[in-house]
This record gives structure tokens, C-alpha cells and sequence, in this order.
């Protein structure tokens, strides 16, 4: 990728970028959601699109959630390529049944005779004041759901290539998009490229511990990883950035380098996708090499408080992740 | 859509003005007051967010006051509503205490949800409010249930439940009023009907020139309605709450009205014109029944600025006394989630 | 209902009378050919499911087979279908290879889905088949799409979504034919009526007198015809095409029938009576066909009755041939479930 | 428990009594579902209690599973104590946006002014030849839910004591039945109790390794301890019984002893909740007590198969955990 043409752009504007592109590139790819038209997106993703791409391909829709996702998985099923925008990640919960029995179904199901190639948008998170329904990470739902790959890009470099990668894939996607990653602002490549899902990234290299975290905890464990560097503490950040498939070898390499490993979500701790990530590392040859027990880090066990203090003390903050790492660094020492 | 609402001119108009001699005087100021109140309420509520000492977003009701206001003036005290995201005017309407209210908007503890649930889910379940629901259409099975428990029960209540335009599109409106048309429930559907969901006006997202053409699916009475005409509103629900009452079961009404400020906080208006706007607000429901009150000779001007003054000075007075309350402490939590 | 379904006396009847004229012989005998095959069919397919050759569980349309095959007969060879649970009928009126369907109903690799789908789950996507599910409503929005995708595409084709009466109480069913109304999408939606979901008799369920109502809130044509009459569903459902064809959009047709056979395997048939199964089968829409085409001397009874053989010999020859083919292997199942 | 009371009956028998016995109690419970009435439940569950409680309190209803589920929690949030039955496990994808965005979060989103006493019953788990769309086990979903419980049986013991203190909670429970277990008799008392939620048993005790199963993987794992005796392999199994909230004690005490962990489900091995058990233990004080790695044996990530053969090979046997239990205790020695 030649530099010259790579600027810093938000990771909103990767996301739109890639939707661009692929469009531009193939017809059968198009984007459909409540309010993706002429209001651009409930968050501004798709704005200036419809006027580029019109009606037909950036589709606004009646609110009806289960028949925005049949709508894309039957369309995907005849061969097209629809993005489905989910206004928020709260409101997969009326699309569960088209994307669970349907769309990561149909395939398997039929004798492996038809594909359904889609993906679905999904703005997650909390951190913007919108209370218990408006909020919600559900990513390890959809982990558990064999059929169905798992996205969460972690900054507008990792957006525009995975929502690329994700788009070109023949198989329903689940591409996360943190709400308050949209304003992060990154360098990224104008040309169109392609990040292959099952990469993950070591973000940060460190020797003494490792800190394995996606979406907005990536930021959150940078930010982390400094304030200790500062103790002395060197610390290691992978990023999964697909979660299913999911990049094994990238995460058991730094563990079996750095003997601690802590593993950082935004969803409520307890079922959450940590439990995946402890279990593989628990189960890999990373085992003998830990020097200290498994830790995690999620979300409080509570739906999301509207109060902004309340808010914030229900998902892992820098500092929490501050504490914690720099706990672990020094257990059993 | 065929119910047409005139601009208020001069001369205030209502379809069914025969409630001016039939309804107490009394109840007449009670929905001129509430009407007032949510019209001040939703303003200085803005004006605090623009001060950033509300955060989050917020739907205001500006403009649809008849619809909330008409329909509660019709239950008993005892009776039950829930509502949703667009709810600040059936929160009023049921009684709620503006300044317990206004806490929760500024996410204090002794708000109504103290300060978990925030200006999109506000519940006050002993004042018979089961509160706002943010997932649009979401109230609505739940409605079948509250519904329910009161018919299992041999209850003489009867519960309204509340849905925008937009919500119609949703499956779980179709389950709900099936079922409780099928169950006979002492439930009265009310749309909210502002002609958009977000920026989709109701000809792009349904095939229908009324919403509620939709009573025919499930065998129930539907009536659309002039939503800025708080005496029809009134006067259609009380037929319906009745049908409820006497176990004859749900019915649909449909509350045509506009909605003047955006959509949420994050809306350009980009999918109406400024003038749209300007005429609907030559509809305004408040203005109008004033006029109809003033014209029918019901109140002197005097009496109807009195009661308008009172409810701005019940709002100012619930603000500043809000904001001196504490916020709630992160401590615990997680034990609040579970029951005992 | 309002629609009466005459028993078959000695005269046969069709409301579509005149389509015997009208439609080429070949067209007719292809239509009693069909017909009869799916009765065989699905009467073998129970055969071998008692005698431990078939398992899981099964859903018969013994009594339906006018609706699917007249509704088919309609279709140009490119048009596609979608359907559902009680699927053997449409499957074999699309053209399927019985063998291959039945080495599905077997488990066989294969079967037309390799034995991984079994009867519930049968799909030809080359023949135009696009799949039956189980879950009840669930193929109705993915109907959507599909159609989404040949308006996008400028295709001619057009697709028959099909469902049962009960499918129409899930939120599912609403939230697509409204989609599909406002988008005029070339889709007929098709209720095969059979008057109950499983237990559950359409009375007990839904407060109105035909489903076809239902196309009320969706601003579409709903008509409900007598689904045992296989001219009267190919009259209706042609006029559908032709509608959905020209860009007009979607029509619900509700074709109202009966199951013979229990809901499924597991049924003990306590929500109904013997003698109401009992008249119905007195209204057998194939014995009904057969009389139709010899009153009408259109066919005489040696042709239909060689036609009816030939349905027999073929569903024979495919059981017997199906139970010859090998079972999948276990290994590798999880790289079957992502496309390359 | 006087024993003289104790009968054998079925699990699914266990299920009815606990239903029956509490509608007897409470004239708050109710039994609301597809065809619980005149059909007695689509797999006899409730069969012959229309006869006894009548058509309002056995509720026959249209096939709308997201009102099903909005009808429950609205009678709960009225005081009433619903017991919802989803026909299959499969079908709460469309009670989704119900259960979790209401029936979850009501409570603390109003500010604990509420509360929703109701249970979900849901048949689960594949070995009938029902296919995809209706053999799933989806607990892992709900134990990501903050505000829902999940509980998941193992015998008609259990099933019958765990349905009644269920049905006493006072939040939302989801009541996992495997079709594979409504066979299974066992002895069961014929007074009424309870056993509390987040009570693990200890079902089979061992020295050499600890296997951790609940619902239909308990009677195998059983099995499989049995055979493994033969070998001279002592196989302690634990059953969580409720998944969330967990009596983690139990479990780790076991993992403690033996110094072996297999854990054991039928869901699809990734995401699935043995993550969160896997993750549980590697946190504990047993990380240090570990002899190897922690073990997970769960099912294939495919959807559920037709053919017999195929959905035999998609979940563990008993020789599957045989294999994997035999392995383990051997590792590392
Ligand atoms: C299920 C769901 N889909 C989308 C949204 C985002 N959203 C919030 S309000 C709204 C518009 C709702 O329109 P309507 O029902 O007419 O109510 P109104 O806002 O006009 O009062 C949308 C799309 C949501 N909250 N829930
Ligand atoms: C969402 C869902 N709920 C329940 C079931 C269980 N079930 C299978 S078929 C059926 C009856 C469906 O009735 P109808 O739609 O009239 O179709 P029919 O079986 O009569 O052809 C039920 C309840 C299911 N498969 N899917
Ligand atoms: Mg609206
Ligand atoms: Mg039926």
C-alpha cells in the first residue's frame, strides 16, 4: 500500500469509505436499514450516499427488523450482496430468527447448495447516555451461532479493510461497530483493500504481559498499556478484530511469550466472549507457560444505567484496566 | 389521510364540542393544565440538554399534547397505561410528580428510575404508568400481558397501551393486537401517530391511507382520529375504554397529529420541508383548545392564561428544585438486577 | 368461513368451469398427474416412516394437493417458490426428481440436501425450490428478499411464498407483506389454509372470518378460495401472477382446505372430531379433479385412472431406488457450513 | 424427605408434578404456550392438566412466540407467576427482543421498582432427527443476559425441585428440558420442593479428574465414568444444574481434588458455555491445583443434521467423553 495516499480519516468515515467502494466496484452490493437514506444513518454513516447510489441501493425500510434481515438473506440467497444496517445492536433481537435459522442455516441445511453472502451492521455499545435498550454488546450470542462470522473492527484502519473482507465473503457477517469508535480518527489507505477475517493483530508489543481486547477496549488497552509502560510495566495488546473465525496462534504465541494474559470486553463479564478466550488459551499449549491465573475483565453483570457516572462504572475504563493489568504483572511474583 | 385538521384561526373548532357542556369544568382545566405542563416540560427539558445537564437523547412530543393528555382524561385513576419512547406527555397526563420526573431526566436517585432508566423509560408503576419502553413496538406484548393479568384477575381496569406509526411496521404489533382481540382484552391500542417514524413519512413505509384500516386484520374497532382535537381524542377513547371495560375487547386508535421538533436530538430534518413544519404548527393543540374554551365561552382568556401561567410555574418550580438532588452512587450494582 | 367447499358427489364441480376449455390437455393431465403423485408420495413416505426407515417427524398435506399444484401449474419453468414445514406438495408440483426427494426423506447423501435437511427442509435450488422451513413464518421474510432481488434485477420471474393459516399470527408474516406492499414486489403470497395449526383451529386463534382480510392493512388484493377446487386456486393465484408480473406488487390468496392425516407424527387428534375428518374426506380435492375432467368428458375414466397408476408406479420406483443409495459420512461436517 | 414417598417417575412426569403441584399452590401460576392445552404440549408435558386448571390457566395460544413471551412478562410484572413453554428451544429466537430487552431489564431500568416472576420453559437439544431449526441449545445467549437466570436439569430429581424454585423466583428463568431426558425415570418425592438455584451436585464421586456436565451430558458423562472405573479411572462428575447464577465453590472444590477438568456440552463448542466454566476455573485458586490443561468436549459448530448418523456425530457420546476423559487423565503423566 503506498503511503501517499493514505490519509487520517474517522473510523465513521472508513466504514462509509468501504461501503463506497464496494459498491462502486459490484451492483449486486447494496445497503439496507432503517433511515440509511435521506436521514444518512441514525449515526451518519451512509450520509451522502443515496445521492450517489439512489433509493434502489441505499434502501430505507419500514421499522421491521425480521423482515430488514429476511429482505437480506433472501436477496443474498439470489446471488446478491446486501448490507443490512441494525440501528443498534439492541435490535437484533427481532432479526434473530432470520439470521439464526435462516441465514446461518440455509447453507448447511440445503446440503451446502446455496451461499449467503451478507453482512449485518450492527452500532454496539454504550457510553452515549442511551440506557439499557440502546447499548448492548451481544457479540457472544452470535460466536456460538456455527454459520455466522463475527466481526469488531477496532480502528478505522481494521474497519475499512475487515468491512471490505467482510463484504467480498460468502457467508453472513456480523460486523460490529462501536458507537464510540465512529469519532477515532486513523490513518487509512484510499485505495480499497482487504484485511482477511482470522487475522488478528498484535496492536502493542510488550514482554510482560498481554492484554487481549477488541472494539472500543483496544483504545482502552493502549491507553493502558502507556500509564504502565511508565511503571516499568511492558505490556503486549492483541487484537482479535474477528472473533469467529477467531486467530488462535497470533493470541497463544503472546501468551506463551509473556506468561500473563488479561483479557478485556465491554459485555457483561459472566458469558461473556472472554469465557471463548480463556477456554483457548486454557486449552493451548499456553497453558505451561502461564505464570499467573487467567484474568478477565468485562462489563458489570447489570443492563446499561442511563446516568452517565452509572454508565461508566458499568464497563471496563482505562483505569480499571490500569488496576487490573498492573495486579496481574505482579501476581505470584 | 382523510381526517382533516384545520389550522386554528380565530374561531377554535372541535368535532365534539357537545364535551363542553357535558364534561365537568373542572376536567375541562385539568386537560387545558396538562396540556401546558407537557408543552413546558418538553421545552425546559430542551433547554436543560442544550445545557448539557440532561444527556443521552430525548424525544419531545411538541405538537401531538391532545393525543396524551385526550386519551388519559378518559381512566380512572386506578386504571393503567405503557407507553413508549415518545412518552413524556402520557407521563404528565397520568400524574406524574414533574418534579420526580425531571430528577430522572437528570439521572438523580430520586428520580422515578433513579436515574437507570433516563428521559426514554420512565415508569411510575404505583401511579399506574408500567412504563416507557425505548424498542420501538417492544410495549406492545407486554401491554397483551399487563392486559391479561387484569382480565385473569376479574379486574375493572383497563390499560391503554401506546405506539407510534412507525411501531404499526413491527411484528410485534401484529402478534399483540391478534391476540388480544382473539382473548378479548381490556386493552385500548392508541397509535401516536406524527405521520413519521424518524425520517420516513407513513406513505413510504405502508401501503395504507389509515393506520387504522389495521383493526380489520384482528376483528377489532379501529378509528382514526384528529390527534390535535384533545375533545375527539377524548371522546373516541371513552368509547373504546368502554368496549374494554365491558369485555368486549381491544380496539385501535388511531391519533393523527405532527410532531414539530426532530426526531431525537441527532435529527437535521432533512426529510420534511420548514414549511410542513410552520403549517402544522398553525394546528397547535394547545392554542386550539384554548380558543375552543374561550370561543364557547367555557373560560375568559383570563382563566385559561391563569391556568397556563400555573403549569410554566409548576414546571420552573420542579426543575430547580431537581437539580439540587443528588446523583446515585455506582456502588453495587449489580444487586440491583435480580429480585429477592 | 364464507367459502363453501362442496363434498364430491357423483357430479364433479369447479368455479373455473371454463378453464377446462381454455387450458391445453397436456396442462390438465399434468395436473392430475401431479396431484396423484404427491398423494402416493406422501402416503409411501408415512409407510416407510412406520416401518423405522424415515425419521424425525413428518407433515403430510394428504387433502391439500389442490393448492399446491394449482398454484404452480400457474408458473413459467424460471419462476421460483419458497415454502414451508408441510413442503411435499409444492416440492414435487416444482418438478422435483421423486427419487432424489425421497432419498432425502431417507437421509441419503444423495438426497437433495445430502441428508442433512430431511423432509422438513427440502430445497432445488437449480429447479427453482428455493426451500422449505421449519421455523412457522420463517421463509416469508426471506420471500422478501428474494423478491427484492428480482425487482433489483429486472427479472421476470416471480415467486410464490407459501405459509399456513397459523404462520399468519407471527409478527413475521406482517412485517413482510407490508414490506413487500410498499416495494411492489413480484411475490404472491399463498396461505395454504388448512384450518388449524396443529391443535389450534383458525377460530381460536384469530377473530376473523378469512385470513384473506388480512390484506386490508397492506393496501393488496387478498381473495380466499376454495382449496380443494384446483381450477378455482389456478384461476386465482394466475391473476396474482400477472399482477405481480407487471409490477404491481404482491396478493395473499388464502386456500382453504384440510389436512387429512394428523399434524405431524405425534398427533392423537383430540382438538377434532373422526367425522369431521371423516366429511372432509369426502371433499377429496383429487377424486374431485378426476370427475371434474370425466363430467366434463375431457378425460375419460381410463386415461385419469392411467394417469393416476403412472403417479403410483413412479412413486414406487423412486422408494425402491432411494433405499439403495448410501448415507452420508460424519466426517468433515464442519467444513460444509461456511462458503469458500 | 420421608422416602416412603418416593416414587420413580419420568423426568418429563417430574415436570408436570412441579407444574401442577405449584398451580395447586398459587392461583398466580399459569401455563401459557402453543397447544398446552387439548394437545397436552407437543411433547405431553402438560397433558391431562387442561382437565384439572381449565383453558385460562392452561392457555392455548396463536403461534406468536414474541406475544407469548410479552404476554408472560406483562402477567409478571402484574404479580402473576406465568410459566411460558416455547415448543422448541429454537423458537426463542423470536421471543428475543421479550426476553431480553423487556422481561431482563425492566426491573433495573425502572429502578428496581418492579420485578418479573416468570419462567420460560424450553424443550432443548438435538437426537430427535428434527433437523436445524429444531435442536438447538442456546443457553449461552441467556446467561450473557444480565436479569435472566438459566437453569438446565439433569434428572427428574432435579428437574422437578429446580421447576418449583423456578416458578418461586421472582425474576425471569429460563428452564432448559432436553427432549433426550423427558424418557429418563429416576426417583422422585411426591411432596413438593425446592432446590435452590446456584446449587451444583457432585452426581458421581471421583479422585482422578472432574468433569463438568449439565442437562443431557450428565447421563452420559455417568456412563462414561462407569466404563473408565473399568480402566481403574476414577471420574468425579459435577452438574452446575443452574448455569447462571453458578455455584462456582462446588466446582472448584472438585477441580481442586483431582487436578483434571473436562467440561462437557451439547451446544457448539465455540462460544458455548463452557467458555465461561473453562474461564471460571483458570481464574481460581484450581489454576493452581491444575495437573493439565483444562478440557472442553462440546458439540460440532455445525447446525443440527437430519440424518442419524450425522446429528449422532454432531454432539458427544458417551465415547466421545470416554476418549477425551481417558486422554486427559493420562496427559501430562
Ligand atoms: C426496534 C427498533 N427499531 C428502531 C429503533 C430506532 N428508532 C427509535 S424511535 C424510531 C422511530 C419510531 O417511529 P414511530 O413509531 O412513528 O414513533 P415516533 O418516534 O414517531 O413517536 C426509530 C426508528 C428503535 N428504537 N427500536
Ligand atoms: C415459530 C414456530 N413456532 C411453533 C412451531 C411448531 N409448529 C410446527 S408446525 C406448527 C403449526 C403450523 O400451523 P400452520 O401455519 O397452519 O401450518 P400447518 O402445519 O397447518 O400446515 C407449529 C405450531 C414452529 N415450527 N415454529
Ligand atoms: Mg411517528
Ligand atoms: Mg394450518
Amino acid at each position: 500500500m503506498t503511503t501517499q495516499t493514505t490519509r487520517e480519516i474517522t473510523y465513521l468515515e472508513a466504514v462509509r469509505e468501504a461501503l463506497v467502494q464496494e459498491m462502486r466496484a459490484d451492483k449486486e452490493v447494496f445497503l439496507i436499514g432503517e433511515d440509511v437514506g435521506t436521514y444518512g444513518g441514525a449515526f451518519g454513516v451512509s450520509k451522502g450516499m443515496l445521492e450517489e447510489f439512489g433509493h434502489e441501493r441505499v434502501r430505507d425500510t419500514p421499522i421491521s427488523e425480521a423482515a430488514i434481515a429476511g429482505a437480506a438473506t433472501g436477496a443474498a440467497l439470489m446471488g446478491m450482496r446486501p448490507v443490512m444496517e441494525v440501528m443498534f445492536m439492541d435490535f437484533l433481537t427481532i432479526s434473530t430468527n432470520q439470521l439464526v435459522n435462516q441465514a446461518a442455516k440455509m447453507r448447511f441445511m440445503f446440503g451446502g447448495k446455496c451461499s449467503i453472502p451478507m453482512v449485518i451492521r450492527a452500532p454496539s455499545g454504550s457510553g452515549t447516555g442511551a440506557a439499557a435498550q440502546h447499548s448492548q454488546s451481544l457479540e457472544a450470542w452470535f460466536v456460538n451461532v456455527p454459520g455466522i462470522k463475527v466481526v469488531a473492527p477496532s480502528s478505522p484502519y481494521d474497519a475499512k479493510g475487515l468491512l471490505i473482507a467482510a463484504i467480498r465473503d460468502n457467508n453472513p457477517v456480523l460486523f460490529m461497530e462501536h458507537k464510540l469508535l465512529y469519532r477515532l480518527k486513523g490513518p487509512v489507505p484510499e485505495e480499497s483493500y482487504c484485511i482477511p477475517l482470522q487475522s488478528a493483530e498484535v496492536k502493542r508489543e510488550g514482554r510482560d504481559l498481554t492484554i487481549v481486547a477488541y472494539s472500543i477496549m483496544v483504545p482502552r488497552a493502549l491507553e493502558a498499556a502507556e500509564k504502565l509502560a511508565a511503571e516499568g510495566i511492558d505490556i503486549e495488546v492483541v487484537d482479535p478484530r474477528s472473533l469467529n473465525p477467531l486467530d488462535e496462534e497470533t493470541i497463544i504465541r503472546s501468551v506463551c511469550k509473556t506468561g500473563r494474559v488479561l483479557i478485556a470486553h465491554e459485555a457483561p463479564l459472566t458469558g461473556g466472549f472472554g469465557g471463548e478466550l480463556a477456554a483457548v488459551i486454557a486449552e493451548s499449549e499456553a497453558f505451561d507457560y502461564l505464570d499467573a491465573p487467567i484474568r478477565r475483565l468485562g462489563g458489570l453483570n447489570v443492563p446499561i444505567p442511563y446516568n452517565r457516572t452509572l454508565e461508566r462504572a458499568a464497563v471496563p475504563q482505562v483505569e480499571d484496566i490500569v488496576t487490573a493489568a498492573r495486579a496481574l504483572a505482579q501476581e505470584g511474583k | 389521510m382523510t381526517v382533516v385538521i384545520p389550522e386554528v384561526d380565530e374561531v377554535g373548532t372541535s368535532s365534539s364540542q357537545h364535551l363542553l357542556v357535558e364534561l365537568p369544568h373542572e376536567k375541562l382545566a385539568w386537560m387545558l393544565q396538562r396540556m401546558c405542563e407537557i408543552r413546558y416540560f418538553e421545552e425546559k427539558a430542551e433547554d436543560l440538554y442544550i445545557r448539557g445537564l440532561v444527556h443521552g437523547t430525548m424525544h419531545l412530543s411538541i405538537g401531538q399534547e391532545a393525543g396524551s393528555v385526550g386519551s388519559i382524561a378518559t381512566l380512572r385513576p386506578e386504571d393503567l397505561i405503557i407507553h413508549h419512547h415518545r412518552g413524556h406527555g402520557h407521563t404528565i397526563a397520568k400524574g406524574a410528580n414533574l418534579t420526580t420526573m425531571m430528577a430522572e431526566f437528570l439521572g438523580r436517585e430520586s428520580g422515578y428510575c433513579r436515574g437507570r432508566g433516563g428521559s426514554m423509560h420512565i415508569a411510575d408503576i404505583p401511579g399506574g404508568n408500567l412504563g416507557a419502553t425505548g424498542v420501538v413496538g417492544g410495549g406492545i406484548p407486554t401491554a397483551v400481558g399487563i392486559a391479561l393479568a387484569l382480565q385473569m384477575h376479574r379486574s375493572e381496569q383497563i390499560l391503554l397501551s401506546y405506539f407510534g406509526d412507525g411501531a404499526t411496521n413491527e411484528g410485534e404489533f401484529h402478534e399483540s393486537l391478534n391476540m388480544a382481540s382473539t382473548w378479548k382484552l381490556p386493552v385500548v391500542f392508541i397509535c401516536d401517530n406524527n405521520q413519521y417514524g424518524m425520517s420516513m413519512h407513513v406513505s413510504k413505509v405502508m401501503n395504507i391511507e389509515n393506520i387504522s384500516t389495521r383493526a380489520a386484520s384482528y376483528g377489532i374497532p379501529g378509528k382514526t382520529v384528529d390527534g390535535n382535537d384533545v375533545l375527539a381524542v377524548y371522546e373516541a377513547v371513552l368509547e373504546a375504554d368502554e368496549r374494554a371495560r365491558s369485555g368486549e375487547g381491544p380496539s385501535l386508535i388511531d391519533c393523527l397529529s405532527y410532531r414539530w421538533r426532530g426526531h431525537s436530538k441527532s435529527d437535521r430534518n432533512l426529510y420534511r420541508t420548514a414549511q410542513e413544519i410552520d403549517e402544522w404548527k398553525h394546528k397547535c393543540p394547545i392554542r386550539r383548545f384554548k380558543n375552543v374554551l374561550v370561543d364557547a365561552a367555557v373560560m375568559t382568556t383570563d382563566e385559561v392564561e391563569t391556568l397556563d401561567q400555573a403549569a410554566k410555574m409548576a414546571v420552573d418550580r420542579a426543575a430547580e428544585e431537581a437539580l439540587t438532588f443528588p446523583e446515585p452512587s455506582p456502588e453495587n450494582m449489580e444487586d440491583e438486577v435480580y429480585a429477592p
